[in-house]
């Protein structure tokens, strides 16, 4: 296992790269292009299912027939490679800390990383005396959006990801570098 | 692992993996398709339970016991409770009694649900699992009108419980109960009596009784190998003596005693029991008495030990409880049925092929947190 | 409209061009184009078909398009097209322990492989690609290139959940072919010939010509074909190679973005080669099931299209309500039954051909 | 009741044990013929219950609970048995709640533990370790038998320096996890045990956590152990 880095991981807005990324100037066909790229990107965002503790299960919830994720185009993936969101549900602890840096790091670019309920965010109830307890998964791996409760509703996780989908779509993939 | 041979190739199941209810690792050394050792290594999950209970106040270690088993919270809190009450010598009354009793085996359904819907999803099954969570929404819908949460209830309290039950809340039950009957019909004729689950499962890793016992493998694992063990009427708790059940036990309706069919078909068994505790308890459920009755003021046992163990809807659930005399445990140590139940693993499953290991290791139904803790 | 065909009238188009070899390659390319157009928006209907079928087996409402912007449209029609778009733009990744040309060869020749078995397919009266004298032996061979591609995938992923996938399916297609082709068996029998074409005039006039409903054998043959064909597609209950709660993804497991959309596109183009196999040789292909009527060119293609996508459906409901075998269970049931049965089967309709034919 | 209606009963249930039930059926006086079933049961009932019983004394002929007056509750007869075959193994009286004993026999009582027939503790319910202070640890056993559906306690205690408790691991299978999340928590060394690593922790943790004493390591493969976010508080 590879200690270096984790340190100085400092997540600023983080580089996603793609096929295409940043490989063009701005123009009306390119500005039309990015938006086109970034609607398919937030409107099918397969994601991942790592979960890890209580909050699977209400990952499942969401996922199954009365919350539906399908509905907004989440369609569930067990590779990492496959997938587009990494919803982290549940508390990570520090024998799990690396593995997620791990797959996340095998995930494939544009890649987005969803902390769902107070664990993944910072410990949760277990922040005091967890002395096994990741306190926050930010600290291993960058997060786009957090979900709190413990555990968050189904709802609360759509209202999360729809939330991702905004984000996404107001990306310019094509163009970063001048947005 | 040690050595491989020349064939032999040792394979990582998890830590991340779909099949694995969490994140357990299981090592595997294969041999092409055929196990020939499992080895489990725990502690992903390890949020450090029992470090908590000793910091927290006994009514702040309840939260925690519901994050243990977070598929059947409200037994767990079950447990707490009924050990703590022993320990303080509390009786409550026994309306507070009926609603547990309730909530208990509400929460056991709920549990089987999953657990079921899980070990289909291992065997392929995708759709009876979107079932079975189907179903189990109305019963956390149950529990939400009640408690207001979903999963982790925190509900039942040493001495009381965190709420009366709502209005409406019997009628509802009631529905529920008339809608799910039917619906465990629905679900035997989907999956159980399925030709190809059939043959998946039955005569697949078969545990024999004394194994079991000497393994401490409990609850519905254990009653599938044809011991009629069942903490409700063995060493009744609660008011569990009162009620009319049956203890289904594993038969070998498909194959021998013991194996992966027997501790589904226990599990579907066992929900029909927990409708006629149910029915049982909502008609002699009192209309008087107050929740919070008994509520200690301030929760200091005397100085000693309890251990007590109670009917988790994954076995015998025990709480070993040491007090020092003030509010906050000396020591909490929780026996976790599923913590025995995977320990079994390696004697079953080695000589399987590997999907068999997958469907061995669903059949036991575990839950991660609380294994873990 | 075969590759002469369209020859013929581009010479006829370009006088001054006649006879070039130009003109040639124009006309073997543009049904390449026409038919890949073709495999895309047939795989983005089944796909959207699949989720919305599995969806509603599942007591879900599956794609509805509800999200932020201007999301997937109405009942999510544009779920597979934003999917699509999605995949192409993905990173690629290519795991630096995996064996480079064989892993990036993987998924292009699984796609060849389902690619050219559409060029015997007849999709019509006289649509048709390649009107091969053999056709239905060459889509057959044709099928076995999945195998190695299957393989490659496995094996160059350096995964052993790919490996294992790999070496599952290996096993499984190889097998499988054999049940398949001894049923087609019987269909040749009865024809007298290989040609796809020949084979659906033989079942001309109406739905009692069928050659599923020629005598008592061959509806036997036509549920092992069935079954063969949901075991070289890899569809439950015979996906062993990617079963999700096994093998995490089987051999596919390593593979992101472009790649996997070429073996997500390529299993659901061999899904529409053996259902169009399995209409052509048992349901009559594009003939109309009432005699005389609804024949005419137009409707030839309705039909055909709706006999596929009837067993493409079929197909799907079958992986969305079963649950899998185990990999022992899936070689008994090849070898052990569908073999000895198919073998009789074979001599069921000879003695039958002789008695009543 | 009349003396002479107690002399026919008893006549009559002496018949209806040697298979007899004529006489007591043809007794034209219901309320006479129902005492008389009644009585023949409760005969029955003690006839069989002196069978059972007596080949059960015959397996445990040698040193067992019978020598003491059945008032006595299981610790007790668990520890006088004890202290018949074990002598010294005790490492104080006190039976209320549990049975305190002393590591070096350990083993060789817990395989006779479940071997002794009367006992049978077939079932090791739940192992504890705890801190207890003044410098011991000390492993707590719960056993429960199956068979006879009865139940004890035993607590062991070592000193911390050298916290050795013989393992049973080969008794119990499940002790064999028991024991390393013993290990795992507190640092109590299982001798005898085939594989005694950390169980939930990862094998390069420092410290056992379950100790009075522990103190968090600052930091582990380069990830802040007990870090506080910022602005919190």
């Amino acid at each position: 296992m590879d200690p270096d880095g984790i340190n100085e991981l400092q997540w600023s807005r983080r580089n996603k790269m793609g096929l295409l990324e940043n490989r063009f100037n701005d123009n009306v066909i390119v500005e039309k292009l990015d938006k086109l790229l970034s609607w398919g990107r937030s409107t099918s965002p397969w994601f991942f299912q790592f979960g890890t503790a209580c909050c699977a299960i209400e990952m499942m919830a969401a996922a199954a027939s009365r919350h539906d994720l399908m509905r907004i185009g989440m369609i569930p993936r067990s590779s990492p490679r496959q997938a587009d969101v990494m919803i982290v549900a549940g508390t990570v602890t520090m024998k799990m800390a690396l593995r997620v840096k791990k797959l996340y790091e095998q995930m494939a670019d544009p890649k987005y990383v969803v902390a769902m309920g107070s664990c993944a965010t910072s410990g949760g109830p277990y922040w005091q005396h967890g002395y096994h307890v990741l306190k926050g998964v930010d600290i291993v791996i960058p997060v786009d959006v957090y979900v709190p409760g413990c555990p968050p509703r189904p709802e609360a996780l759509i209202e999360g990801l729809l939330k991702l989908q905004e984000q996404i779509l107001d990306e310019r993939p094509l163009t970063r570098k001048m947005a | 692992m040690g050595v491989v041979h020349g064939e032999e190739m040792v394979l990582n199941i998890g830590p991340q993996h779909p099949a694995t209810h969490g994140v357990l690792r299981l090592q595997v050394r294969t041999d092409g398709e055929v196990v020939s050792e499992v080895t489990p290594y725990l502690g992903y999950l390890h949020r450090c339970f029992e470090k908590h209970c000793e910091n927290v106040t006994y009514e702040q270690v309840i939260p925690f016991t519901d994050r243990c088993d977070y598929l059947a919270s409200m037994t767990n809190n079950f447990g707490y409770v009924v050990a703590m009450e022993g320990l303080m010598d509390i009786k409550v009354n026994e309306r507070v009694e009926h609603i547990r009793v309730i909530m208990a085996e509400l929460q056991r359904i709920a549990s089987h649900l999953l657990g079921l819907g899980a070990f289909g999803l291992d065997i392929g099954a995708f759709t009876p699992f979107l079932h079975m969570l189907r179903d189990r929404e109305r019963i956390l819908d149950l529990f939400e009108m009640t408690c207001g949460a979903r999963l982790l209830y925190n509900y039942m309290w040493v001495g009381g419980l965190s709420h009366d039950l709502p209005v409406g809340f019997v009628e509802s039950t009631y529905r529920f109960l008339d809608y799910f009957e039917p619906k465990i019909d629905e679900f035997v004729k989907l999956l159980v009596h399925n030709k190809i689950f059939v043959e998946r499962t039955a005569d697949v890793g078969r545990l024999p009784q004394d194994v079991a016992i000497s393994y401490g493998v409990s609850g519905p694992n254990l009653r599938a190998s044809g011991q009629k063990w069942d903490l409700r009427k063995d060493d009744p708790y609660s008011i569990y003596d009162r009620f009319e059940f049956d203890i289904p036990v594993g038969e070998g309706g498909k194959g021998s005693v013991g194996d992966c069919w027997d501790r589904f078909y226990v599990r579907v068994l066992e929900m029909k029991e927990s409708i006629k505790i149910l029915r049982q308890a909502l008609s002699s459920l009192p209309k008087e008495g107050d929740v919070y009755q008994s509520l200690p003021k301030k929760i200091r046992p005397p100085i000693g030990s309890i251990y007590k163990r109670t009917e988790s809807p994954r076995g015998d659930l025990g709480y070993y409880i040491e007090s020092d005399g003030t509010n906050i445990p000396y020591r909490l140590k929780m026996r976790s049925p599923a913590f025995t139940a995977l320990s079994v693993i390696d004697e079953i499953a080695a000589g399987w092929l590997l999907s068999d290991v997958l469907a061995i290791l669903g059949s036991l139904d575990i839950v991660l947190g609380e294994i873990d803790r | 409209m075969t590759v002469d065909f369209i020859f013929d009238f581009l010479n006829q188009f370009f006088t001054s061009l006649a006879g070039n070899e130009f003109l040639l390659l124009v006309a073997i390319l543009l049904p390449c184009v026409v038919l890949f157009g073709f495999i895309t928006i047939y795989a983005l209907v089944v796909i959207y078909t699949e989720l919305k079928v599995s969806s509603f087996i599942q007591d879900k409402v599956g794609p509805m398009g509800q999200g932020v912007g201007i999301h997937a449209g109405k009942w999510g029609l544009l779920q597979p097209i934003a999917d699509a778009l999605k995949l192409l733009s993905k990173e690629d990744i290519i795991p630096s322990s995996a064996n480079r040309p064989l892993f990036v060869l993987a998924p292009f020749m699984i796609f060849v492989g389902a690619f050219i078995s559409f060029v015997a397919l007849p999709f019509g009266d006289s649509i048709i690609i390649a009107d091969l004298n053999i056709g239905i032996f060459y889509i057959l061979g044709i099928g076995s290139l999945a195998v190695i591609s299957l393989i490659l995938a496995g094996w160059s992923s350096n995964n052993k959940w790919s490996l294992y996938g790999g070496m599952r399916s290996a096993a499984q297609i190889v097998s499988y072919e054999i049940p398949a082709g001894i049923s087609l068996i019987t269909v040749i029998m009865l024809a007298g010939t290989l040609n796809m074409q020949d084979i659906i005039i033989y079942q001309q006039g109406g739905i009692f010509n069928w050659i599923l409903f020629d005598n008592p054998f061959i509806p036997v043959a036509f549920v092992i074909y069935f079954i063969s064909a949901l075991a070289e597609t890899n569809r439950t209950p015979f996906d062993l190679p990617e079963s999700e709660s096994e093998l995490v993804a089987g051999f596919v497991t390593e593979y992101s973005g472009m790649r996997y959309a070429f073996f997500f596109l390529s299993e659901y183009a061999n899904m529409f080669v053996v259902s169009a196999v399995a209409a052509t040789g048992f349901l009559g292909g594009w003939q109309s099931p009432f005699p005389n009527a609804l024949n005419s060119p137009g409707w030839g293609v309705f039909w055909m299209m709706g006999k596929t996508f009837f067993l493409i459906f079929i197909m799907i409901w079958i992986r969305w309500t079963v649950p899998r075998l185990r990999v022992d269970q899936l070689m008994n049931v090849c070898w052990k039954v569908f073999l000895p049965i198919g073998l009789v089967n074979i001599f069921g309709v000879a003695i039958w051909t002789v008695l009543f034919g | 009741m009349s003396t002479d209606q107690d002399k026919l009963i008893t006549e009559l249930v002496e018949k209806g044990l040697t298979g007899d039930m004529e006489p007591i059926n043809s007794i034209e006086d219901r309320v006479l013929r129902s005492k008389a079933k009644a009585a023949l049961a409760k005969a029955k009932r003690a006839a069989k219950s002196q069978e059972t019983a007596e080949p059960k004394k015959k397996k445990s002929e040698e040193k067992s609970s019978d020598d003491l007056p059945s008032s006595v509750n299981l610790n007790e007869k668990i520890v006088y048995m004890i202290n018949e075959k074990f002598s010294g193994s005790l490492a104080n009286e006190n039976t209320e709640t549990h049975i305190q004993l002393k590591s070096d026999q350990w083993f060789e009582i817990a395989t006779w533990l479940k071997s002794e027939p009367s006992l049978f503790f077939d079932s090791l319910q739940c192992q504890t370790g705890i801190d207890v202070g003044d410098n011991t640890l000390e492993a707590r056993y719960n056993f429960h038998s199956m068979k006879h559906n009865h139940y004890t306690e035993i607590r062991i205690a070592v000193p911390r320096k050298e916290a050795t408790i013989p393992s049973v691991e080969q008794i119990w299978r499940i002790a064999d996890w028991f024991e390393r999340e013993t290990y795992d928590m507190l640092g109590i060394e299982f001798s005898g045990h085939r594989d005694l690593r950390r169980i939930l922790l990862p094998d390069d943790w420092e410290g056992w956590p379950l100790r009075k004493d522990y103190l968090v390591q600052e930091t582990y493969h380069g990830i802040v152990v007990p870090k506080m976010k910022e602005g919190w508080e």
